[in-house]
């Protein structure tokens, strides 16, 4: 019960964030560039959902909400979003090229798939220590097709790594359809040659996306190793808020809206005996105020100075 | 006519892929999209997907294919995205690329192109405003180019397209649609290897290249208001360098300023300034200068930025300072 | 018939060549490194036999044979490896790092793996201009860790380009044993994930190898796309000639030397009626001689001077 | 004790790895062979197979997995099998090991030493025989190391594997077991950013690193002969560099030769002059002058590579070319 809230809370905070970034931007508010994740909300709640703060994650750039599911400050990642003094980066980059290790949240740069033999490292550092955490690594469908993915879903496979490699399959890579980036329908069929699962579930499915994370992070824990989960999903928006999309039909994005994460999982809220006009407007007022703060306090953080730029560089300057 | 920079790249593509049937281009998203800054706007239309091809993200794999493509005839245009990502590709341009030639003997050509959007001053942050270029100009087998013109963007295009070895080509996001100038319609070529002297004076020397050469401009202009008048020296081409006009300009003013948005360490103005402070030795009045981009990250906020990049207001100091000695 | 006695004679030519480099560099003669081929005759023999000159082959470092196959001249690969003005790359490298573009052989860099995009780059070429032919793309078990393995693949799937993978599993990456690299049996499996056929065979049946390649060059021809073929096979001597290969066992390699190529091509040729004795005694004749004239070719072929390591840099000097 | 160069590579590693339980060792062939040049011999034994890491072929997880486990708090040692190969690994190294803390706002720490067999002189050819170093000296948040000597070698080794940052660590592999002499049995560091003066005089500086280093003193012991006094500065250190240490011995001669192995063109040379043209002009009574490799790639032949390498009569001849202006 108290779950099922907390994860409805989830998605609609996601959502809440995304959108206002969408609006944000439109009214020229942000600086850089962003990249939706709007439509995808099920995905990074389900996966993310329940781990441990010494569980690391390492989202890539449309995973926004996994970085609010996994306990970074909302204040603080508007705050990068916005280039401020404030945020995780100190203005250093924006939007989601930044990390909060103590939060086990891994930045990512901007080369695509690159990530994923970092997340090797992390969880070899777990199985080393014989700690009991896991890493999650996303990618997109279209980053899948790097030499990255490769050298590390094989590295963990030799290695037994308590890692999830989460595939994220929203069928475009910016413009680029899938069948122009595979020959295969399922990026989840190379898990074999990797010699461990692979597995292909809804994304826009909270409840299967958590059944299959849940099963492989309990296996990676358990010292199984590696698991590959591909789901698949859509993102609503183009791939970055400056994009119109015209690659894509109205068609396909309707028929996708119609299989909205957060609509079907008010439904199940409701079978389950909720008061869902009452819930929903009551959860819409608690993370609209939650990203407000967000924004006001990021809107209000102070431009970090110039020669800042010049620190951060090294840990022991020579 | 009136032409973007990011235009006239587009005309010589269009114009080298009318020309030659084996011109080819491959990339992520050059097809149906146009390139994430429409260089190959209108190209699937008229050339059709075999010559326009949209590849998965795999950078290596296209920059590997051009030299196969290049190797049996072929005259690959290969995009990175952003030149930031040329890094994931690195080992194929350095090793694969650089060296096809030489360790095939001298019976093997390369006749490819990597087109590399760079640059700073776009707000891009760490992953999308690097100036990689001086990771290339070290690698014999290669030749670098880097317009600063949308003449030359267009020239250059050309020359690279027709030349018969590996060119890295690096265009200037900031410069895309910021110049615009007249530009011929027709087909043209400029030549890899030579500088261009934007502008003759007697006092002090700026050697510049891409987007740098308008803060060059710009100060020089200013400069000859306080009665000093400048050389503008745009290298156009960093792999080989036109030495012969660097060490003209340099012994003719003795006074020289390196300009580059590239970092000021491992920038190609270290190179250059090593050249000068060998060969002109005799002929200098003054230390050789540099102005780069501080040795830091690309980072992303407004006043950070603007803080470790030369600007026009940057190159006037120093060339007052210079022109001082 | 013909066939036949052409197909015993190359694996013989393979053999002697690779024994005499073995015996040269013993003697001290061979200036740089050799990577010997001794036990893997039948997979070179068997894939590069009958392609034809516009075919195009990527051999790796232990592919002499191959070079041989396709059509090189003797002369010039000793003298290549032999560091000579008369060598493939005019000194400019040694063994194998240099090609002969007009015989179809690609000359590799070291960078293992790094081969494969370059050789989907011809097979675009042969596809766009509809031209017949077919390339083989080589490489080892351990080179199948490179990133560039599965950039290579994924595009060969979704372009359907005429490329034969080709993954010579000898077990062992220098000292490496096939565990440590990868948590599966058969490379071959990885197909799968590109859309394509993986077989595995016996690279020590030349038969079997013939026709497993036979099959994928057919198919490729009729634009039907690539196919990896995994042939298991075994190198008798160690990781290069300076390499005593103490990791492994010798009743190992006793085992496979039980299984050679040749010895079992000629127990085929036997059983079709050649007196083998006289067979073998007159090829050993043949091929020696040819050898021998390489070699002679190779010594007595002047060295390189200092400058000429300047030329050959580029093709239109500036 | 008297110890080869890379015996005192495998002594800093066994002593980091006793000091330290979370220093630990990952590449290719590096346990039970030693690794390809026997670096890591006798440590699979001691330390067992968690702590030397045989990897897959794969320079890019390689690099990548080192950032992640030194993100979480190791210190991993990584080893390319030769430093040629790093361009396999290059993306992993300058974006996501170089940028690590400065990206997360410098809450982040990234412990880590790549080292890599660099070098020529041993007949391996265009791929066997790299000198990388200037590839990552242009790029902040790396540190980069070349030991000459084998106390330098262990000192730096030890400095590296201590240091919170990235430190990109070229070993030279022709003068593995070719430098031979007496290096301390305990632990010890040398600073990171710190020049070595190897020989004091007034007359001409080198300026130099690595291999380089012996050319350079040979020479000028030979020019000693001739009434030339030298310095003989070896950087050690090439990103940060001691600009100080440059900058002292610039002024003191005001003659100065920058040598080294790497290539002439892009080279860290350029850089060097390029400081010294700058910073010390009023005290230079001569051209900087660099010698480097020619600018072509590592030819294998005899002849070739002797063509194409720095030398001792090489120095020499330049060395007397400068004390004769
Ligand atoms: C190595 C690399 N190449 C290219 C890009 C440019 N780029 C950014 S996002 C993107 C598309 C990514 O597609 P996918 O992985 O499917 O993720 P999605 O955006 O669909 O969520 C591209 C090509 C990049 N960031 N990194
Ligand atoms: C990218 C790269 N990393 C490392 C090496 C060093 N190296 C040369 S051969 C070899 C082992 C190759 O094993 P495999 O691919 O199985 O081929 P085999 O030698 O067994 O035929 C290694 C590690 C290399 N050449 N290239
Ligand atoms: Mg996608
Ligand atoms: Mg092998």
């Amino acid at each position: 019960m108290e779950r099922d809230l907390e994860l409805y809370h989830n998605l609609r905070l996601v959502r809440e964030f995304e959108g206002r970034l969408s609006k944000m931007h439109h009214q020229g508010r942000i600086p850089g560039g962003v990249y939706s994740g709007l439509g995808q909300e099920a995905l990074v709640v389900g996966s993310v959902y329940g781990l441990a703060r010494e569980d690391f994650i390492f989202p890539l750039h449309r995973d926004l909400g996994a970085f609010l599911v996994k306990g970074v400050d909302p204040r603080l990642l508007m705050a990068q979003i916005l280039g401020k003094k404030t945020g995780l980066s100190g203005g250093r980059d924006s939007f989601l090229h930044a990390g909060s290790l103590a939060d086990g949240v891994f930045g990512a740069t901007s080369m695509l798939a690159s990530s994923l033999p970092v997340a090797c490292g992390v969880a070899l550092k777990f199985k080393m220590n014989g700690e009991p955490n896991v890493v999650l690594a996303f990618f997109g469908e279209g980053a899948s097709s790097r030499g990255d993915v490769h050298e590390a879903m094989n590295f963990a496979g030799v290695q037994r790594l308590p890692v999830v490699f989460i595939c994220e399959n929203n069928f475009y890579a910016f413009s680029t359809p899938q069948p122009m980036e595979m020959a295969v329908e399922d990026v989840a069929d190379r898990a074999a040659g990797y010699g461990f699962k692979g597995h292909v579930c809804n994304g826009n499915d909270l409840f299967a996306v958590m059944h299959e994370v849940g099963a492989a992070v309990e296996l990676a824990r358990r010292g199984g190793g590696p698991t590959l989960i591909e789901c698949k999903t859509y993102r609503y928006s183009g791939h970055s808020e400056h994009d119109t999309a015209t690659y894509r039909t109205k068609d396909e994005l309707l028929e996708w809206e119609s299989r909205d994460p957060i609509y079907m999982y008010e439904f199940y809220l409701q079978k389950k005996g909720h008061d869902m006009a009452a819930l929903s407007a009551e959860t819409g007022e608690r993370v609209k105020a939650t990203v407000d703060e967000a924004v006001k306090f990021a809107e209000d953080s102070p431009d970090p100075e110039g020669p800042e730029a010049m620190d951060g560089l090294y840990a022991t300057q020579v | 006519m009136e032409t973007t920079y990011i235009k006239a790249i587009n005309d010589a593509l269009r114009i080298a892929m009318r020309e030659d049937e084996n011109v080819f281009l491959l990339g992520e998203d050059i097809g149906a999209l146009g390139g994430a800054f429409k260089a190959t706007e209108g190209l699937l239309d008229e050339f059709g997907s075999a010559r326009v091809l949209d590849t998965p993200i795999s950078e290596s794999l296209i920059v590997g294919a051009a030299v196969g493509a290049a190797a049996v005839g072929l005259r690959p245009v290969a995009e990175m995205q952003f030149a930031d990502f040329v890094s994931c590709g690195f080992d194929q341009v350095v090793n694969m690329a650089a060296t096809l030639r030489y360790r095939h003997g001298g019976n093997a050509k390369c006749p490819m192109v990597v087109r590399c959007p760079s640059g700073s001053g776009v707000r891009g942050g760490l992953f999308h405003s690097q100036n990689p270029e001086a990771w290339f100009t070290r690698v014999p087998g290669l030749k670098v180019v880097a317009p600063a013109t949308a003449f030359d963007a267009k020239g250059l295009l050309l020359s690279a397209i027709q030349d018969d070895d590996p060119v890295i080509y690096f265009e200037h996001k900031f410069l895309y649609r910021r110049v615009k100038e007249d530009v011929p319609e027709a087909s043209y070529v400029v030549p890899i290897g030579k500088a261009a002297l934007r502008m003759e004076g007697s006092d002090i020397s700026f050697i510049t290249y891409g987007s740098a050469l308008y803060h060059c401009l710009d100060a020089a202009a200013e400069l000859a208001k306080e009665g000093v008048t400048s050389e503008v020296l745009d290298l156009r081409t960093l792999l080989p360098l036109d030495r012969g006009a660097i060490l003209a300009t340099a012994r003719k003013t003795g006074k020289v300023l390196i300009v580059h948005e590239d970092r000021l360490t491992g920038g190609i103005g270290g190179e250059v300034a090593a050249i000068i402070a060998e060969h002109a030795f005799e002929y200098l009045d003054a230390p050789v200068m540099r102005l780069g981009m501080r040795d830091t990250h690309n980072a992303f906020a407004g006043a950070m930025e603007e803080y470790i990049l030369p600007s026009r207001e940057k190159v006037l100091a120093a060339g007052r300072k210079l022109a001082g000695y």
